[in-house]
């Protein structure tokens, strides 16, 4: 029969293709999504891997580090971890990666929930190629900016456009992204040294932009404290001194300012207003 | 490798080749776009409850109907029009209706009907169409036991996929999770 | 006597209850009964963003998830007008493709253990290994791939990994002709799916039954074909389809699919153009309503996605094949012997997961 | 020196040794007392306790020569299973000798799981169907001889029973009757269309069986394995009686229940068949003894057709016979790994309509051979 032929040749020809697990291992490639790893120092704590989570296995906890200060890093539960992949691929500065160690079974199920500092492994990063690509984009520090408008000539793509703000005196430089050839000349051409070349990764994810309601803004400033990426600045409105008892004019009212370059779309902006000035259309409280 | 193959058929010859699976195309006036001859005549025979059609993209076409007239239409459609296949029965809760979507797929003329029926929220029932596709017998029962839609005449309406004693229809958009 | 064959039953792949009357070992009636494992899915994802969906449409059908994704996403593209980069409709293709082989050489082996034959269970489920580590080295993960992305691929192809996939089809087909040795050389086997549950083909247009049950009881009809999505209209491949409406003949319509899978792999790795995998999806859907049709390996797979303007959908529909063709199980058993029923039922290719959702 | 020889030696060795306590103690005791002791040693002496004591010890050692059989059968069948499928099969167990501790650590596993008796299951039944199968299958093994010197159905000079054959295969026709009884006391319906299927599948197959066991026997003249060993001395039957061997082997393989006809059983409709409700060693010995009946039907295959111990003088007698016995069963898992199962109309289709038609011809062959005085004994 050609059945038994078949086994013959299996028989005699055949090599065992199973693995004797304990003493050999499948080789797995560098996409395999295990357990997960944490760069301190590139992770920023926005919480975007919080919000892409189905599972809602992750958290961010405050934690004193002796070299970084007090910082939110982010922590897994590895019992609820669905190991979809999404909090790597959505983390804007590639801190986050999934490693290629599977062997995570044990006895309890409280030994699956791996705090930050579990899961730091800031050499990883180094061992790791990158898939998302980088490159580098001028950065706006909006406090040393002058308005003084050089960057916007210098660009051969002509891709800033100074944009005044509203209420406030003042202009800024808007850099669209998507022209930039990171020919870094607006960074040398900056005399207060405003614009700072960052390397940046791409995004496939379109994440939400707050809004200000200008109205409903007191300038209390949490925003910008809560901002893990620093693009939210306070700036003074002229104008809108109030005029004290005494007959002098008092501070000047503050407004945020956002720098739309920097933000990567975590809402903690949003959540940290009390007083609803800042609405991000599609997410929740 | 192909004489291969041959040889393990049982009764010789590739069977894609084999007639016998060809269909039967529909009757069709000359010159006349499959898409628009379904559309036409729908609305000529049921044109007081055709409540909207259009051509959504090529093979899909979209008709709304008043859901009286819903089986005499689906009779008409396996019987003249060639949609012999049901594909889906999706019953989905609008905050003011529910809307019964039928996919009805043709494969004479490879066409993809929708076919919308609006039920109000008070009275969730509509007529049965499992005698005329033996498919929709199941996706019937699906629709009740998961948004509650009341289908009349049905031959077996119990629950399906959820446990006989539950007393919710976890579809339904107050039912919170 | 009614037996309950199920819901913890070798026969019964996965977890699902077939109440079979006998008057000795022949069927008089059947009843399938499912929802063991009904999760709720449609309800989950009404409650999760676009994205966070893709993993869950994945654990839909153990044997397939690539095509339940890849499902996901082509409907709530067509729900979100977004453009799907060339090289990612060939990636997918590619992808799916390999599912497709894997998903039948999975049920070929279910198949076969079904039969009593241990010999073809283990051979399949060894050649399946092949295209598992190859999409596990695309995608990352062995069984619940989450690979698709609205707008795209999540990953580009590793380098040489299109030669190591048309290594692997070479090495599938040398496979297949074992198998057609292996199977069809056995009269045994021949004696148990000859002429067993058949199908004829006004009952299977009724019942809607749909996939390769569908084509094995004549009706030519393939999505792949006649309503191509993705670039399957740019791929040379042919409909396989049998006239006979038995076990066989299902058995023959897969395998004869499966050499076709190997033929459009080979063709879609030619023809891949170079360019970018992905594009950026928007968040919020528009109003509206989305509706995707594909060719599962087990027939076909719809989903019907309603927006409603923010980034979770309003409802999301799943068709899945298994839970009509099962319907359609009772017309295929009566009248056969006790022993068929595993013939019969091994043969529709059962997935639970997906049958539940 | 055969069998009863070598135990008989033994005994009487071990007998003499005791008796010298129980003379030593009539010596020394008060005659009241050293009577009773004096009798005890001349009943130890006498010549019945003698041969029951031998019977007794060479009963023990053909089991346990079986039973190491069946393990070393299990082990093969596993791990020439492995080898076919392309995988180790057992490996750490033993790992010196090919993972062959490897059944003893299951069987230990199967001792200390719980035995669960079904609530609503007739206990006298369910407990007695082990015992009848597994007593049953030990007692093929005791009419056939390993060579002429290793056998227990024999007298005190070494002469075989010579009815022999008859007895293996009555003692090989109890076993549906305890199928039956598990599948019937176990009160589930799979057990009982197994059990049903088996008495049905049984029937069907023990007539073309016993038709081909009736051409060997004619073609030998003797209804006994020495004689019909013997009577192959020239010629195995297997060449002159090639479609009977055929047949045989398909008979044996559906009277121990391996793959292709293994309905009774059939993991894939019936759970696990008559044994569903069978937990902890009760399964195990279930399983070893389907093994152990394969042993028998090889051994019966070789005593029969293969020309039993003949063979070149080089290695022992019994040696000879264990490798062809070990031949047919490693055929026989063979066809049981490659080949799907069939249907239960189709097995006895396969048993009245193609195979007792072939036992017969295979009888008209064996008849004209010996009118032909080609055979003679």
């Amino acid at each position: 029969m050609r059945t038994g032929r078949q086994f013959v040749r299996s028989l005699i020809l055949g090599r065992p293709n199973t693995v004797l697990y304990p003493h050999e291992k499948l080789v797995l490639p560098q996409v395999y999504r295990g357990k997960h790893t944490l760069d301190f120092k590139k992770c920023i704590g926005c919480g975007n891997c919080l919000n892409i989570c189905p599972n809602e296995c992750m958290w961010l906890e405050k934690i004193e580090d002796p070299e970084l200060g007090k910082i939110e890093r982010p922590g897994v539960d590895l019992g609820r971890c669905l190991f979809c992949g999404f909090c790597a691929e959505v983390c804007p500065t590639v801190a986050l990666h999934l490693t290629t160690e599977f062997e995570l079974a044990d006895r309890e199920r409280e030994s699956f929930v791996l705090s930050p500092k579990d899961i730091r492994d800031d050499a990883f990063a180094s061992t790791f190629k990158e898939e998302r690509q980088s490159r580098k984009l001028p950065y706006l520090d909006l406090s040393k900016c002058t308005s003084c408008e050089k960057c916007a000539e210098e660009c051969p793509e002509m891709c800033i456009a100074m944009m005044p703000i509203e209420k406030v005196d003042k202009k800024k430089p808007e850099i669209n992204l998507a022209k930039c050839t990171s020919c870094e000349k607006c960074i040398t051409a900056c005399p207060e040294n405003a614009l700072v070349s960052t390397e940046v990764y791409e995004s496939y994810f379109e994440t939400p932009e707050p809004r200000l309601l200008l109205s409903k803004c007191t300038g209390c400033s949490a925003c910008a404290r809560a901002c893990p990426t620093d693009a939210i600045y306070m700036m003074e409105m002229p104008g809108s001194e109030k005029t004290l008892k005494d007959g002098k004019k008092g501070k000047p009212k503050k407004r945020a300012v956002f720098v739309f370059e920097k933000c990567v779309g975590c809402g903690r902006c949003f959540k940290a207003c009390k007083f609803g000035a800042i609405e991000m259309p599609g997410v929740k409280k | 490798m192909e004489d291969y193959r041959g040889s393990c058929m049982r009764e010789g010859g590739r069977s894609n080749q084999d007639p016998t699976g060809n269909i039967e195309r529909a009757p069709l006036t000359i010159g006349e776009d499959p898409e628009e001859h379904v559309l036409r005549t729908i609305n000529d025979e049921f044109g007081k409850s055709v409540e909207g059609s259009e051509r959504v993209r090529a093979g899909l076409i979209r008709a709304r109907l008043a859901r009286d007239s819903l089986y005499d239409a689906c009779k008409l459609l396996r019987d003249d029009l060639g949609f012999e296949h049901l594909s889906m029965i999706s019953a989905v809760d609008y905050p003011d209706r529910f809307e019964i979507v039928y996919h009805i797929n043709s494969y004479q003329s490879n066409i993809m009907l929708e076919l919308i029926v609006k039920l109000p929220k008070d009275d969730p029932t509509v007529d049965s169409i499992s005698s005329i596709w033996g498919g929709a017998n199941w996706n019937e029962r699906e629709s009740y036991d998961l948004m509650g839609i009341v289908f009349n005449d049905h031959p077996k309406l119990e629950r399906i996929l959820l446990p006989k004693d539950t007393m919710y229809h976890p579809l339904r958009k107050d039912f919170r999770m | 006597m009614w037996i309950n064959m199920g819901p913890q039953h070798p026969m019964t792949h996965g977890l699902w209850n077939l109440r079979v009357k006998v008057d000795g070992e022949t069927i008089v009636d059947a009843e399938p009964e499912v929802g063991y494992l009904h999760r709720g899915i449609e309800k989950i994802c009404e409650n999760r963003t676009y994205p966070q969906i893709i993993p869950l449409a994945d654990r839909l059908c153990y044997g397939s998830s690539l095509t339940w994704s890849h499902l996901y996403c082509m409907t709530v593209e067509d729900l979100m007008g977004v453009e799907v980069p060339e090289r990612a409709e060939y990636i997918r293709v590619v992808t799916l493709e390999m599912q497709r082989l894997a998903s039948h050489l999975m049920w070929l082996a279910a198949y076969a253990v079904d039969l009593g034959m241990m010999a073809g269970f283990i051979y399949s489920m060894r050649d399946r290994e092949v295209l598992v580590d190859l999409l596990q080295s695309l995608s990352g993960s062995r069984l619940t791939y989450n690979y698709p992305r609205i707008g795209g691929v999540a990953h580009d192809l590793p380098p040489n990994w299109d030669r190591e996939a048309l290594r692997a089809c070479n090495y599938i087909e040398t496979r297949l002709k074992e198998y057609e040795d292996l199977y069809e050389g056995s009269k045994i086997f021949m004696m148990r799916n000859v002429d067993v549950g058949l199908l004829t083909k006004e009952d299977a247009l009724d019942l809607g039954v749909t996939g390769p049950p569908l084509r094995a009881s004549g009706v030519r009809y393939d999505m792949r074909k006649d309503r191509p999505y993705s670039v399957y209209s740019d791929l040379d491949f042919e409909v396989c389809s049998r006239p006979e409406g038995d076990c066989f003949a299902r058995y023959r319509v897969r395998i004869d699919e499966m050499w076709e899978s190997c033929k459009i792999i080979r063709q879609a790795i030619q023809r891949m153009p170079k360019g970018k995998w992905r594009t950026v999806a928007p968040r919020n859907a528009p109003v509206g309503t989305g509706l995707g049709r594909v060719e599962d390996p087990r027939g076909e797979g719809m989903m019907y996605v309603v927006g409603d303007g923010s980034d979770k959908p309003y409802r999301l529909k799943i068709r899945s094949p298994i839970f009509i063709t099962v319907s359609a199980a009772p017309s295929m058993l009566v009248g056969y012997k006790m022993a068929d029923v595993v013939a019969i039922m091994g043969g529709l290719d059962m997935c639970i997961g997906e049958c539940d959702r | 020196m055969n069998l009863f020889q070598f135990c008989n030696g033994i005994i009487v060795w071990l007998v003499e040794l005791v008796n010298n306590l129980w003379y030593w103690l009539g010596d020394v005791l008060p005659w009241y007392f050293g009577d009773f002791f004096t009798g005890i040693g001349d009943f130890a002496g006498s010549h019945g306790h003698i041969v029951v004591m031998t019977i007794v010890l060479e009963s023990l050692m053909v089991i346990i020569v079986a039973l190491i059989n069946v393990l070393n059968f299990i082990w093969l069948d596993r791990k020439l299973s492995g080898r076919i499928f392309d995988f180790y099969g057992p490996y750490y167990v033993g790992y010196r000798i090919g993972g062959w501790l490897q059944n003893l650590a299951d069987g230990m596993k199967l001792f200390v799981k719980e035995i669960i008796v079904p609530a609503k299951a007739d206990k006298l039944g369910f407990l007695l169907a082990p015992v009848i199968f597994v007593g049953s299958s030990f007692l093929i093994l005791a009419t056939i001889p390993l060579s002429p010197n290793f056998g227990i159905a024999t007298n005190e000079s070494g002469e075989f029973v010579t009815a022999g054959v008859l007895f293996a295969f009555a003692a090989f026709a109890i076993a549906p009757f305890s199928i039956l009884l598990a599948g019937w006391s176990s009160n589930n319906k799979f057990t009982l269309i197994g059990g049903m299927r088996s008495a049905a599948q049984m029937m069907s197959y023990e007539i073309p069986l016993l038709l081909t066991v009736a051409s060997v026997v004619l073609l030998a003249g003797s209804f006994s394995f020495v004689g019909i060993v013997d009577a192959q001395h020239d010629i195995w039957f297997a060449i002159p009686l090639f479609i009977g061997l055929v047949v045989f082997l398909v008979c044996i393989a559906a009277e121990v229940e391996v793959t292709p006809f293994d309905l009774p059983e059939a993991e894939a409709e019936l759970v696990e068949g008559w044994t569903t409700e069978y937990s902890g060693m009760r399964f195990g010995l279930f399983m070893m003894t389907s093994y152990l009946r394969g042993y028998a039907g090889g051994a019966l295959a070789t005593a029969l057709f293969l020309g039993g111990w003949q063979g070149p003088s080089l290695i022992p007698d019994e040696i000879w016979f264990l490798i062809k016995a070990y031949t047919v069963f490693v055929v026989i898992e063979w066809m049981r790994w490659s080949l799907p199962r069939v249907r239960v109309d189709q097995i006895l289709e396969l048993g009245w309509k193609r195979l007792l038609p072939l036992a017969v011809l295979n009888l008209l062959i064996a008849a004209t051979f010996k009118t032909m005085g080609w055979f003679s004994g």
